[in-house]
């Protein structure tokens, strides 16, 4: 079945040095919308790459989602290096040809169709966009533009994170750019073609082998039992523990835990519980401890912990 | 997280702190919110430790501490350093600490140095007057604790968090009213009433018993009755602060609480490290990590730079450091105490070096963000913990034993990349 | 379940003499009693605190302290002393809930509550911290 | 007040400069906000909800907000051939090879060789790639997508926590290179996470403290024989100062870095699982690439998933590689204890 995003399952993962990627911003949003996980973003932001607020493609998934989708069957591991050089290889000169034919044409095609927005724009007079960015090109065009213009400013001042005002300034500029005629545009494809990249036509196949790197043992099943509680959950280190559970989507909602897993029969000093209440009480979340039942597999025990008030 | 974002500093410290001796140009301390009049700390805790000097020459000669060397004259007479007759202190076992109950050495422990807890306090022991105000044997505004202090602004703000909460609630409400998902009107209060006579159903049916609610009494009695109030409370003095205090500056003597005897000085050491584990264990056991040893090297280290060292429990590490004490300033350092098995003696201990040594990261950054939630920045100790000694008996010259013993400090920041850029 | 036993050691009736204390005398509790049983892993407290440890968000707006009838008001606590230098495990959480009664645990946001305790932790310098812990996952309070 | 500090519990981070925006997950709508106008107009956490409340309203603004955010990664990195910079990924080095450099980055990425060809490393690859800045192209004579750039350079940043603190570092503006113990293998498994060193920066103001500790060592070896085996240190007499006391008192050796600045000891010192890997310049016009100044901070590498906190043994190995802050002798006791004598920035790396 196709999702509101046009995702078939299952779909690949993809493992590069021990980690799981997504690159296609279509199942970044469907594996949001109907698995309930977020992963990270970790790239940087082609439209504004000089900060770290907002970041880009890839997303990184955790080990814990990655191995939840392939249990779900939602999703297969795919050796990302394997999966290039297999098809690099194996690719065709007549199909290389065409690739870079279909790609020059395609980049005169979109100049033309840009030169023809800004025309248009010239002409009316603009209303403000609503801040989503359902638009043509000629709006991606000019936040484009607008990233530009900032790695030059990155270079006479020393570069800054946040222009402010002289972006500002600049921005005036960058809406009326009247493109020169030779001005020609080479897109940089977050996913992989087909024509080089040799996905594995039976991912039932995969399924079956063991995730590798495998998601640890303390953490997993509490990973699961806070996602079947429709938790969404995300790493936590900077936080001090090892995931943050959200009543929801992080986009929408704070986190209601700092959580930390434990083995069965792993010690844990009363100091560090101390410090555990009290990191979660500072930032109005509970403290929480978990870990499956060493005796009753299948069974996750949680414990949350708050500042008792006094 | 996202990428890479978060950092720490870390960072070799030293510890030689500013002296806290008397000087008497410090600033005054920052404004007290409460509508009482703070004593003058600059006087009160003018010593820094419960040991009388002698300068040399005579200081400026307005300045009020010569006025105040008149008084000490007076309450300890001589010029010697030690108070006669010297403190004394109970070993309570079933508190694992010393208890003082003499006014006069609580007063000296605390005035002098910051030494110890009021068992039923936050900090100074004002027990005693906070159960005479509840009686009503003293006003509602007089000698104001900081337990009370921060009563009162809890009182304060736990109005506006219900007010807030109320808004926010309403906000919701009238949200789904609009998109017609709930139907409001008058009948709301009578909802609440049937679930709480529901409530009240199941209680009665299938609760666990208890005694009958007795909520406690919140007098506020006009009148002043005399009553004999029997204080409760000790100055309760760590094994740490006692040793340091005993065989640091030699100015308390520990009986048994059980026998009333004073326990011999050289018995000390061993029956303190005994009874820093839960439950106590037998001297057979002890090992040179013993949590004693590894507290009071620590412990020792800052005292004797001068630093006011109090428990950090609060904030889940082991210590933390005030430069003049708690009366004057927050702490600024708080202190985790690591050990460190970098001796080859220690090479094959498994446990030590795998389990006690090795602490995730997410637990430092635990511990780190608790410590600048509070604004403090936190220095991990480490503790040299030498090989035991060979032959029985070595253990008798403290000073030396304690000199195997070796730290080094290394201070933690959050590191932000906005911050650290220009 | 009230009956006192002695079936503890002494360290364990310290601990638990010291928490009484400080509840009794430090936080204002009433009510307060000891419970030694064999069923329990060591003495536990229960009391009634002067307000309550713990508001469900959903109750918070209509929660009214003058209120003593509440149901956050009268809700008794189990209490849980531990040294400061002991470490649990995850097994030794659930075997301490496991202990405690079943039944009904009052109300919270208008639901019938799950299990929860207040640990004490007792620390050398006397300081005693008071954590509440609950058994599942338990939305934080936002007082 | 004897004790502020129980009070403290919910004061929260009041300075918004000691806030870090990317610690939260930043609602996408505000995207356009935050580009065109200072960060500090985000919105603060309270624009988010505390939990689902059922009404539309909520979810309505949800689904707009991933709308926004698909939008977002939907941005395109494209090259106009004015900008157009061209490289060939080289396997068999390790690095790729640009075509013709152009623009501002090449101020302080990239290396030329002696025959004149300037070579990126993986890293600068990825990172230059990933904002839109270059086209980077597969020896078979295709260009690679985002997912193939990651796919053929990743293994030669030294892990993906490498490659992640590069380039978070990148984007916030500062200067970065590879440090000459990059390439050192330590003899543990695989490593990742991130250990920066900064130096302390100057402080002013701040006058000299009492330089304690030579007098503490003399007085150590002129006590210690004539204290008592079981104490007290301090026994009744005549005390002319707390200082005199004090000096007493001090039995616990204690590490005392150097007073003099010493030069980075990096071969050795650099074999532990911290080691230095990036020389990192705050943003300074003048950088020359070829001939950089002293790094402001000095980045090592280790993995926070495999490995823990570090022992006593292995920071004093990452400390020693450290040049000593020349400062710090001049400063305050206090600010001694708080600003050290080396610096060390541990960078983590989130997804594990």
């Amino acid at each position: 079945m196709a999702s509101q995003w046009g995702v078939v399952e299952p779909f690949p993962i993809y493992l590069v040095k021990s980690r799981y990627f997504l690159y296609d911003a279509n199942v970044v949003s469907h594996v949001r919308a109907s698995h309930r996980m977020c992963g990270c973003l970790t790239g940087t932001l082609p439209q504004i790459p000089q900060q770290n607020v907002f970041l880009g493609l890839p997303l990184e998934l955790m080990t814990e989602e990655a191995a939840l989708l392939v249990e779900k069957g939602a999703g297969y591991i795919v050796n990302d290096i394997q999966a290039h050089s297999q098809g690099l290889k194996s690719m065709l000169e007549a199909d290389k040809a065409a690739y870079l034919e279909a790609r020059e044409a395609e980049s005169i095609r979109e100049m033309q169709a840009l030169q023809k927005a800004a025309e248009e724009r010239r002409k009316a007079f603009r209303t403000p966009k609503p801040a989503s960015l359902k638009d043509n090109d000629g709006e991606e065009e000019e936040t484009g533009e607008e990233g530009k213009i900032r790695d030059g400013e990155e270079d006479k001042v020393g570069a800054t994170v946040f222009e402010t005002d002289t972006a500002k300034t600049k921005l005036s500029n960058a809406v009326d750019p009247a493109p020169p005629s030779t001005l020609r545009y080479y897109p940089v494809p977050a996913t992989s073609e087909a024509l080089y990249h040799a996905l594995p036509t039976s991912p039932g196949l995969l399924e079956a082998r063991v995730l590798e790197p495998a998601p640890s043992e303390t953490s997993y099943p509490l990973y699961k039992h806070l996602h079947e509680h429709n938790y969404f959950l995300s790493p936590g280190l900077r936080f001090g523990c090892q995931f943050m559970a959200y009543p929801g989507d992080p986009l929408r909602f704070h986190s209601h835990f700092v959580v930390t897993g434990l083995g069965w029969d792993e010690e844990i000093e009363m100091r560090d519980v101390v410090g555990g209440g009290r990191l979660g009480t500072g930032v109005k979340k509970a403290w929480m401890v978990g870990g499956e039942n060493k005796d009753k597999p299948g069974e996750v025990r949680t414990f949350c912990v708050e500042w008792g008030g006094f | 997280m996202t990428s890479s974002a978060p950092s720490i500093t870390i960072t070799p410290a030293d510890s030689t702190p500013t002296h806290p001796a008397p000087t008497f140009t410090l600033p005054t301390p920052p404004a007290a919110p409460a509508r009482y009049k703070k004593p003058n700390y600059n006087v009160v805790h003018a010593l820094p430790l419960p040991l009388t000097t002698v300068p040399l020459p005579p200081l400026i000669p307005h300045n009020p501490l010569s006025l105040l060397h008149i008084i000490i004259a007076y309450l300890f007479p001589g010029t010697t350093s030690h108070p006669s007759p010297l403190h004394v202190g109970a070993f309570h076992a079933s508190t694992r600490a010393i208890h003082v109950t003499d006014p006069q050495s609580i007063k000296a422990f605390w005035e002098h140095g910051f030494f110890g807890k009021g068992s039923l306090s936050r900090s100074e022991p004002t027990w005693v007057i906070r159960k005479r105000r509840a009686l009503g044997v003293i006003g509602q505004n007089e000698a104001l604790t900081s337990e009370e202090v921060t009563m009162r602004r809890r009182e304060e703000r736990k109005e506006f968090k219900r007010e807030r909460a109320r808004a926010e609630k309403e906000r919701r409400e009238k949200q789904l009213a609009e998109e017609g998902k709930i139907v409001r009107g008058p009948d709301d209060d009578q909802e609440k009433e049937q679930r709480d006579s529901a409530a009240a159903a199941s209680s009665s049916s299938k609760s666990i018993t208890f005694a009958t609610v007795e909520l406690p009494p919140r007098r506020r009695s006009p009148e002043r009755p005399v009553v004999e109030v029997e204080d409760l409370e000790h100055l309760q003095l760590t094994l740490e602060e006692s040793f340091f205090l005993s065989f640091g500056l030699g100015v308390l003597q520990i009986k048994d609480s059980k026998t009333d005897e004073i326990i011999p000085q050289k018995d000390l050491l061993s029956m303190f490290r005994c009874q820093s584990y839960f439950p106590p264990r037998t001297p057979d056991m002890l090992q040179p990590d013993d949590p004693f040893l590894l507290n009071y090297v620590v412990y020792h280290h800052f005292r004797s730079l001068g630093w006011v060292v109090k428990s950090g429990i609060k904030f889940a590490v082991d210590y933390l450091l005030y430069n003049r004490g708690p009366v004057f300033t927050h702490a600024e350092f708080a202190i985790l105490v690591l050990p460190a098995y970098s001796h080859p003696y220690w090479d094959h201990d498994r446990v030590r070096k795998e389990e006690r040594e090795k602490k995730p990261w997410h637990w430092l950054h635990c511990i780190n963000r608790v410590s600048s939630q509070v604004k403090k920045t936190l220095i991990l100790v480490y503790v040299e913990v030498p090989p035991p000694l060979e032959k029985t008996g070595a253990e008798d010259n403290v000073p030396k034993m304690l000199a195997r013993y070796k730290v080094r400090e290394v201070a933690l920041r959050r590191w932000l990349v906005s911050r650290n850029r220009d | 379940m009230t009956t006192p036993t002695d079936t503890t050691t002494p360290h364990l009736q310290d601990l638990v003499q010291t928490v009484h204390k400080n509840l009794k005398h430090l936080a204002d509790w009433s009510s307060l009693v000891i419970h030694s049983s064999p069923s329990f892993p060591r003495p536990l407290i229960t009391g009634l605190p002067p307000d309550p440890v713990y508001i469900d968000p959903d109750s918070a707006s209509t929660y009214n302290a003058e209120d003593k009838n509440s149901p956050e008001r009268s809700q008794h606590e189990w209490v849980l002393p531990v040294d400061l230098r002991e470490k649990w495990t995850l097994r030794k959480w659930a075997q301490m809930f496991d202990s405690l009664p079943e039944g009904y645990w009052g109300e919270s946001g208008g639901k019938v509550r799950g299990k929860r305790i207040l640990l004490a932790v007792v620390s050398d310098d006397s300081t005693v911290v008071h954590y509440v812990v609950h058994d599942g996952i338990v939305k934080p309070r936002q007082n | 007040m004897a004790e502020p500090e129980a009070d403290n519990l919910r004061i929260q981070h009041t300075n918004p400069q000691d806030v870090d925006l990317s610690d939260e997950t930043q609602d996408f709508r505000f995207l356009n906000l935050f580009k065109k106008a200072d960060p500090a107009s985000l919105p603060r956490r309270g624009e988010k909800d505390f939990e689902p409340d059922g009404t539309t309203l909520q979810d309505t603004i949800l689904h707009e907000s991933r709308l926004a955010m698909h939008e977002a990664l939907l941005g395109e990195r494209k090259h106009s051939t004015k900008a157009h910079v061209e490289a060939t990924w080289r396997p068999a080095q390790s690095l790729a090879q640009v075509k013709v450099a152009r623009g501002p980055h090449f101020k302080t990425v990239g290396r030329a060789d002696k025959h004149g060809v300037l070579w990126l490393l993986p890293e600068e690859t990825i990172y230059l790639v990933e904002r839109g800045n270059l086209e980077c192209w597969w020896e078979e004579g295709i260009p690679m997508s985002l997912q193939g750039a990651y796919a053929s350079c990743l293994d030669g940043c030294g892990g993906l926590e490498r490659y992640q603190v590069y380039a978070y570092l990148k984007r916030a503006g500062y200067i970065v290179q590879r440090a000459a113990t990059f390439d050192e293998e330590p003899e543990e498994s695989a490593s990742a996470a991130v250990v920066a060193v900064q130096t302390v920066q100057p402080r002013k103001g701040t006058s000299g403290g009492v330089g304690l500790t030579s007098i503490v060592s003399l007085a150590k070896t002129f006590f210690s024989p004539a204290l008592p085996a079981h104490g007290p240190i301090i026994g009744p007499g005549t005390y002319r100062s707390y200082d005199a006391i004090y000096t007493r008192l001090s039995l616990i050796p204690s590490h005392h870095p150097p007073r003099t600045p010493t030069h980075p000891v990096s071969a050795a010192a650099g074999r532990a699982p911290f080691r230095v890997a990036y020389n990192v310049w705050k943003p300074r016009p003048s950088f020359k690439k070829s001939d950089p100044p002293a790094p402001d901070f000095r980045v090592a590498v280790v993995s926070a998933r495999e490995t823990s906190l570090p022992t006593l043994r292995e920071l004093a190995a990452l400390f020693d590689s450290v040049p000593v802050d020349a400062e710090t002798a001049a400063k305050a006791q206090f600010s001694r204890l708080k600003d050290g004598w080396r610096n060390v920035v541990l960078a983590f790396k989130g997804a594990e």
